[in-house]
Order: C-alpha cells, then structure tokens, then sequence
C-alpha cells in the first residue's frame, strides 16, 4: 500500500542532506564542544555554523540564538524567564486563547503563581481583534505572546502590527514560530519581536532539538539551571548532531521557501478545492482567505463524523492526517482551538488536519479526493446524528470530571 | 494502539444501521465527549433476535459497539443485561487505558435499549 | 598522530549498536508517537521498548520512567518539581556542595525562592558524613539531594545509606546518577530513591536525551509544560531516536558492566599508579580507596602548573583528558569540587581528569606514562611557582569582580 | 579556540625562563584566577637588551608572555610602557573573549617589571 503523509504539522521526516550533515557528529566527531581537547574543539565550529544558518532563518545576529531541545522548552523558557525576570514590573501577561499548550499550560502555571493573563479571544475564522489585544496592555504587561502560525488551522497572524504594538507600549513579545519558520518568511527584526521560537522536527531536522531568537540585551532568567552552555543561557551538554541538524534544516528552508511555497500551496488549493466542491456539509476552519494561511495546512469539518474514526480509515488506506477531536490527544475534550473559534462541538470533534509538505505530489492528491467522499459517506451511514431528526445530545458531566482529573 | 481485534470490528463493523419498528432503543454518550452510540434491537419472546447500532465515535466506541451486537444476539434480556462495559472490552482483547471510560459505552447503550423495550412491553 | 580520548566523564562516543538502532528513526520511522496513524503507531512500540531497557538498567517499572533532553533538566524538574509540589509541607532542600552545577544552581535558584538549602560539606577525600547529614534533617526538610557518583572525581556516595536515613525521616530522595549509571550497578529500589536522573551522551547514547526514574506515586510538579506526552510528566515531542539510542545504550551497559567494569578498571589503575610512582610532586584527587570511585576515573593534580595548559600540550600529541582549572570551564574560579574538599588553589588549578572507557587500550596507557613526565616538567619549568623562594600570590579582587559578573 | 599565532607561541614559547642578576622583575597575577606572569628584564641604556618570562596559567597567558617578550626586546623604556595588553593581543591575532581579562596580562607584567628597574636606577 503506497503511503501519503501529510501530517507535517505533527512532526516531519529528517531531510536526507540534514541526517547526511548530522552523522559525522555521532561516533566520530562526538566531542563535548566545552572541550579544550581535540574532540571537544572539532565540533565547536559545527555549532556556531549552525547558529549562523538559524541566524539567517530568522534574520538576527547569530549571538541572537539559543539553541534548546525543543519548542516546548523555547516557549517555557520564553514565558517563564521573562516572567521571573520582570516580575518588579509587571505581572500582566498577554497571550491568546489559541496557543499551542507549551504556551497555555505555561500561562495557566503562572497564574497559580500570582501572574494575571489575558486569553484574547479569535474569530469565527481564528483571527484576533487587534484593538483587543492594544485595550487590553495596562502598565503591569509585561509579554504577550502571540504564536506567528497557528498549527491546527495555519492562521497566519499579523506578527508585524502586534510588534508595532508591542514597541508602541514598551511591552516584551514573544511569538512561537514553530509552525512558521520554514514555511513562511520570519523576519524578527522586521516584525520587532524579542523571542521567537522555533523547532527542528517540524521542518525536516530531527526531534529533540529547537532554537530561540533572544534580541540581544533582552533580560531573561534561567529555565534550564546548571552549565555555562549557550553563554550561559541554556544548561546542558550541546546536542551537537540535532544543532547540526537544525542548521542545515534552516538553510534548507530558507533557500527552498519560494519554491515549495508555490509548491505545497497549489496542491493544497487543490486538495481544498476538491474536498469543499466534492463533500457536502463540510466545514473549512482556519480563515478563509488562503494567503492568511500556511501553504501547507487545510483543516475541514466534515459534519457528523468525530475525526480519529476517520483518520483510522484514512490509515487503511495509508493516508496519515490529524484531528481535532478528543480522542486522539489524551485528553477528552475536543480541540481548544476550536472551541476558541466558537466551531460548534460536533463540528469540533469532526475537524481533520491535512498539512503537507513538499514530498507530497499530485498524484496523492487525485487519490484522497478519489477516496474520501466513499470513507466520510460510509461513516456517516454509521453515525447516529446523520438524518437525526431529534437534538444531538451534548454535555456530559461525568466525562467533564475525568477531563480535570488528567489535565 | 488497539489490538487486531478491535481493528477488525472497526474496520469491518457487524450490524450496523438501525431496526425500524424496534422493540426497543437505547441511547447514551453525548458530543462533548465524543461519543454517542444508539442500539436498536428487536425481541422476541425476551430473546434478542437482532440488534443494530450507530456511533458516532472513535475507533473503540465503534469497535465497542459492533462488539456488542455480535454478543448480544441471541440472548436473553436478562442475560444481556449482564453484561458489562469491561466484558466488551475484553472480547476485544482489551482498549487503550484513556479509551476505557468515555468510549466503552456500548453495554450501556445496549441496557438502555432492552430498559426502552420492557417500559414499552410491560 | 593517534588520538587517545580520555575524557568519557564529558561526554562518550556514541556506540556503533546504538547509532544503528537509531538510523531508522529519523528518515523513514519519523513519525510522531502521538499520532494515530501508521507514521505514528510505527516508532510508539519503540518508545516503549526504550522505556523497558532504561528501566531494566535502574531496576524499576517502565513506567517510572520519564524521558528527557537531557541530564540537567532531569536534576532541574526533579528538584524544582519537587520544590514546587511540596512547597506547603516545607521549605528545606538537602545537596552537597560537591553537585553538579545542574543541582547546584537550581538549588541556588529556590534559595532566591525562599527555600532554604543545606551545602553537605565534604571531607579532603571528598566524601560525606553520614552523621551531618542526618543531623540536617528537620521537619522542613522536603528533599535529599545526593549524586551517585562525582563526575570529576569518580567518588561514589553511599546511595544505599542515604536512602535509609531519607526513609527513616520520610524525606523524599533525588540523585544524580549521570555519571554511576552504565558503569556500576545502580538500583533504585535497593537504594530507595525515589528520583534519579540519567544522561544518555556518559553512556554512548547520543546528546540531546535523559530520562528520569520518578517512583511510582511521587508527587512532582511540571517542569515542562505543555503537550500530554509522558502522560503529562514532560511535555514536547518525543526525540524518538534519541530514545530509542538511549534504550540500547542501557542494554548493552547492563550487559557488558561486569567485564567493562574490570578491564576499565584494570587501565585506570595502571594510569594512576604510574602517574602517582613516576611523577613528584602529584596529588591524587578523590577518595584515595580506588573501591569508592568509579572504575574509569583518575583525578589528580600536577603541582605548579595549571591545567588549561597541560591540557593543551596533551592535546597536542593527541591525548584528550580535561581539567578543574576555571580556565577550561567559561568561568573564571576552579573547579568548586576541589575547593570543597579543601584542595589548595594552586592544586585546583592543576587538577586534571582522565576518564577512560572501554574503547581505551594497554597501549594507551603506555604511551600517556611514557609522554607525561616529560610534558609535567616542561610546564613547571615554564612555571613561576616552581621552585618559588617567595609567597605565592593568591587572591585578586578584581577578577572575584568578573566573575560575579558573568556568574 | 585559539589562533595558530596563539598556538604557536604557547608550543613554542620564546624567552622562557629567568635572567639572573636582571635589571628589573615584575609579576602579576594570582593563583585565584589562575594565571601568575613573571617577567625579567635586561635594559642598557634605557634599552631593553633581553626579556624572560615565567608564566603558570592558561594558553593564553603562556602565548601573551612569549609575545611580549618579543615584541619587548629592542625597544626602549619608554617605547615597552606604551605596550598595552590590547596590543599583545592583537599581535596574537586575538583572544576568546574570556581570555581577555585575566589571562591577558603580560603586557601589564612587564610594566611592573620596568618600574621596578626605573625604582632601583632612578
Ligand atoms: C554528575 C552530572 N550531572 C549532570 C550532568 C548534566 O548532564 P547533561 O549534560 O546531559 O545535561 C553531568 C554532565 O555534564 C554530570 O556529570
Ligand atoms: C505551534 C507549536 N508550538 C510548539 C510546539 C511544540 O514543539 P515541540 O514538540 O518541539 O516541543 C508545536 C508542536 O508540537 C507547535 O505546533
């Protein structure tokens, strides 16, 4: 059975020219760059290369980037430093109710601590209401936080007008790039941001290596406590094969973003096309003006059908997607995502992620679009809401208190 | 994630659609949790003859319910009122432990058909 | 030239079984474990299998085994997490002063906190007393901090003790057992710990992974928060090689440490011997019974001449060794472990460890005790401490200055 | 790390060692930071006609002191007291930034050394 991935959002395979670049540091040049000796000065230079390829990622200077073990620890750092670092200033954050829960579940931590934040509420589409975000700065901020893509629906958010409120107020501002960095141009000088995050696995370097951008002369406290690694900004021995990884990644992306944007984008636009016109009662979620989207992600209800079901039956015949629903991400409520967006709650549990990538191709395309209508009509035919003709039952209290007992 | 079991009554569902004029029909689960699966069954002589199911859910609630129709043919009502949650489950060679409380509903549903059945009849 | 790398305490190479274990991981199983579908399901049993492994090598359940990015967040999730969980029961941290900077500076950090932090001091074999400690013990006292075994001095600590005297007060017990385990048995549930962290990169998995024995029904608060992974013990998405390369470098240690232990053993021995009959003037550094330190390691300091230096002329005929002199380390004290233990400053600054591994030859060792005599009287003669008619001189403010600075 | 100049004066050092009856001494440093600098001076003539150093401390001290000894030798007093530690540096095509503090000190070593020749002349 041929394979489709286009779950490239979740995670992305290693890039061949990215594992090529990182086996030499693994048995040969394993040195711990802290190392005056041989071994320890041979992996040195590999290290501020790559520093240099995420420096020109995200245009700042190399000096500007953190090396981390992923974007979670880059958001936590991010949120936690500046927190604990401003906390005489201020103890207002700022933030929006569609994070990613690196951002969230750090947020809500702090609040246990005294720190007051601010959700911001999105649209129908998954947008923010810019006035918003301005009314609610009081002159305890001191973050917001506003991710620059969002990974379930691939909003792109107007990073550039937050930094221009941000500097208007003197308030920090962080973005979670994850999603993003490679896909889009990110441009942290350009858009005035202090910190930006982004992670090596989402865009073909391997899992368990992230970076942020830090401005130079932002005051941060430590996340990661113990060795001078990363002038003293992050302990811990440098993964030296990832941070390898991550460079040539980023270079990869930087030179390739054009081309695979066009790429991707097309036979997104395509995949979207096909799906509306050919499915009905299907939901897009995400704004619907397409450039206000990552090229790759295409996030659709497709009513009456709760999502792992179908990502089960996609599986059978070697489609890879993601979903909003519960039951796929541990947790037993659906998507917070769309639950911010006000998505109605079997819409919710219905939503299915495609997010592509440049190995995906038309052909691939032609066959979801050739299968999907038979798979969602078959689990329609199964479902006791489709035709129902009395209301669709709602709420459970039970289920609501096993939901709090896991988070 | 599910065992072979589980996969083969997902992917392969037994009896599903619903009876019309059904002796009795049971409802439970709800779309906050993601899960709502409804049993129609027809009796005869307080013996199962059919059963038929619809849910909507993921994998282990439709699992759960195509299991449970198989196992509950043919028996008795009170023999199938019997049977528990945890008893589909293990016919299915065990769920995944986040999937045992809001997705392994179908004895429930299957209780709530037969209790629709004997209000009307009795 | 022959390289010699005698530096495993810093970091290993990865080993050939572990690298191929891992290759799959990143271009073809890359899939992301919490995914449902077949790139997801693919590498979940793997994550599990390395769970399995790790647990097998600390003598736990796999599911007291929490995955990591590395051995500093363990030390700070284990300590902050603790901290923070049982903040209401006390404020009182136990730890030695002989800790890797990763507890160190996380417990410097919970002072800053309002938690109050014993430093064990050690003696001039760098060993505790047992006594003290139990002394320190009030009813406070929410944490005992003790490593398994000293990375710059091999010294072993009497886990097994300790945990009885946690157990007896109903303290909660963490250690940092980076460097013991792989090289000698370490047991948890013998030793009654309740926390204990590992690194993969001292054990010939690579850089970049950790994990963490938490025992079953300990209360810790998030360090990393965010997604749901290690059922919401530490969030991000799993580094799947770098698990899996973690798993089978536990295996194979556990398989190979009886005979790694004597044949390392055996050459470490000779080093020291021979370092100890050939040279003047030498001070061996850690507990002087070679049953109490590691197998692989020999600390010892070459009187009047300072290690970066020595380092360096090591460095160039290929031998790869490291040193306690600040120089070396980014910051501008030596080694806190010599001072501790009361070794002379002009000693701490000569202190320098060869930590060998079981890739290191008879050869080897040869040739370092042919080479270094000379190499010690090179420097010394350069040194104007050698043969000193005058005091030395020994403290500057200034420099105390910058160090502050940068710490 | 270090740049070949540096690497070459530290494996090479030149001048080490002791002049015996010199015309002035100078030593900086201390054992705190790890870096001690002695250097000896033979002047005529308010020329320096021959510079020794003795050095314990990192590379960068060893390879300072071996390049001030040589960028010392032939100058006169006055020239070798506007000799600043930048300089050494610079002659060593630079420093990593922690070096440049306490380990960058030979210039101010033979500073010490000159005026204690200026103190026994003058
Ligand atoms: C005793 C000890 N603890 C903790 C660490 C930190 O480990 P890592 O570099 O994996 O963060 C090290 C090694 O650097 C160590 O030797
Ligand atoms: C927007 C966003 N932020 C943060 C993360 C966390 O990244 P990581 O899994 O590397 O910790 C992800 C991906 O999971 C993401 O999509």
């Amino acid at each position: 059975m041929k394979k489709i991935y286009m779950d490239n959002n979740a995670t992305t395979a290693v890039k061949p020219e990215v594992l090529e670049a990182m086996l030499p540091y693994f048995c040969e040049q394993f040195g711990n760059p802290s190392s005056v000796h041989w071994a320890g000065q041979m992996v040195g230079g590999a290290i501020e290369k790559a520093r240099g390829q995420v420096a020109k990622l995200l245009n700042c200077a190399s000096a500007e980037v953190i090396f981390l073990s992923c974007g979670s620890e880059g958001d936590n750092y991010a949120i936690k430093g500046t927190a604990e670092a401003l906390k005489g200033k201020g103890n207002h954050i700022i933030t929006t109710a569609v994070e990613h829960p690196a951002v969230l579940e750090t947020c809500e931590a702090l609040e246990k601590d005294g720190f007051a934040v601010t959700y911001l509420k999105v649209d129908q589409d998954g947008m923010l209401d810019l006035a918003e975000l301005e009314a609610a700065i009081t002159d305890k901020t001191i973050l917001i936080s506003v991710m620059w893509a969002n990974n379930e629906t691939g909003n792109i958010f107007p990073i550039e007008k937050i930094g221009e409120i941000a500097k208007k107020y003197k308030v920090r501002f962080h973005t979670d790039a994850v999603q993003a960095a490679g896909k889009i141009p990110v441009d942290v000088r350009k858009a005035n941001v202090d910190m930006a995050v982004i992670s090596g696995h989402k865009i073909g370097a391997p899992k368990g290596v992230g970076a942020m951008y830090l401005r130079r002369g932002t005051r941060i406290s430590r996340f990661m406590h113990g060795g001078h690694q990363e002038r003293n900004r992050r302990a811990g021995t440098h993964n030296v094969p990832g941070i390898v990884g991550l460079g040539v990644a980023c270079e990869s992306a930087l030179q390739n973003m054009e081309k695979d944007y066009a790429y991707v984008r097309n036979l997104r636009d395509k995949l979207e096309k096909g799906i509306l016109s050919s499915i009905p009662e299907v939901k897009l979620n995400g704004h619907p003006d397409a450039d206000l989207r990552l090229p790759n992600t295409l996030n659709v209800s497709f009513d009456y059908i709760e999502g792992e079901s179908l990502l089960l039956f996609f599986d059978m015949i070697g489609i890879a997607a993601s979903s909003g629903s519960a039951c796929t991400s541990g947790s037993l409520e659906p998507s917070h995502v769309m639950g911010a967006m006000g998505v109605d709650i079997v819409l919710a549990h219905s939503s299915t992620r495609f997010s592509l990538g440049s190995d995906n191709t038309e052909e691939e395309i032609d066959f979801i679009l050739q299968e999907l209508p038979a798979i969602v009509q078959r689990l329609r035919e199964m479902s006791p809401l489709y035709k129902r003709e009395g209301p669709t039952p709602l709420s459970c209290d039970d289920c609501r208190m096993v939901h709090r007992a896991y988070a | 994630m599910y065992t072979e079991k589980v996969m083969d009554h997902f992917s392969n569902p037994r009896n599903v659609g619903e009876i019309e004029n059904a002796s009795g029909v049971g409802e439970v689960g709800n779309a906050s949790c993601g899960d709502i699966m409804r049993i129609s069954l027809q009796v005869e002589d307080d013996v199962i003859q059919d059963v038929k199911f619809k849910t909507f859910g993921c994998g282990a609630a439709i699992a759960t319910s195509s299991m449970v129709t198989e196992l509950a043919i043919g028996k008795t009502i009170d023999e199938a009122l019997i049977l528990t949650n945890q008893a589909v489950a293990e016919a299915l060679d065990g769920l995944p432990a986040a999937k045992m409380h809001c997705s392994n509903l179908a004895a429930d549903a299957l209780h709530e058909a037969i209790k629709n059945y004997k209000e009307q009849n009795h």
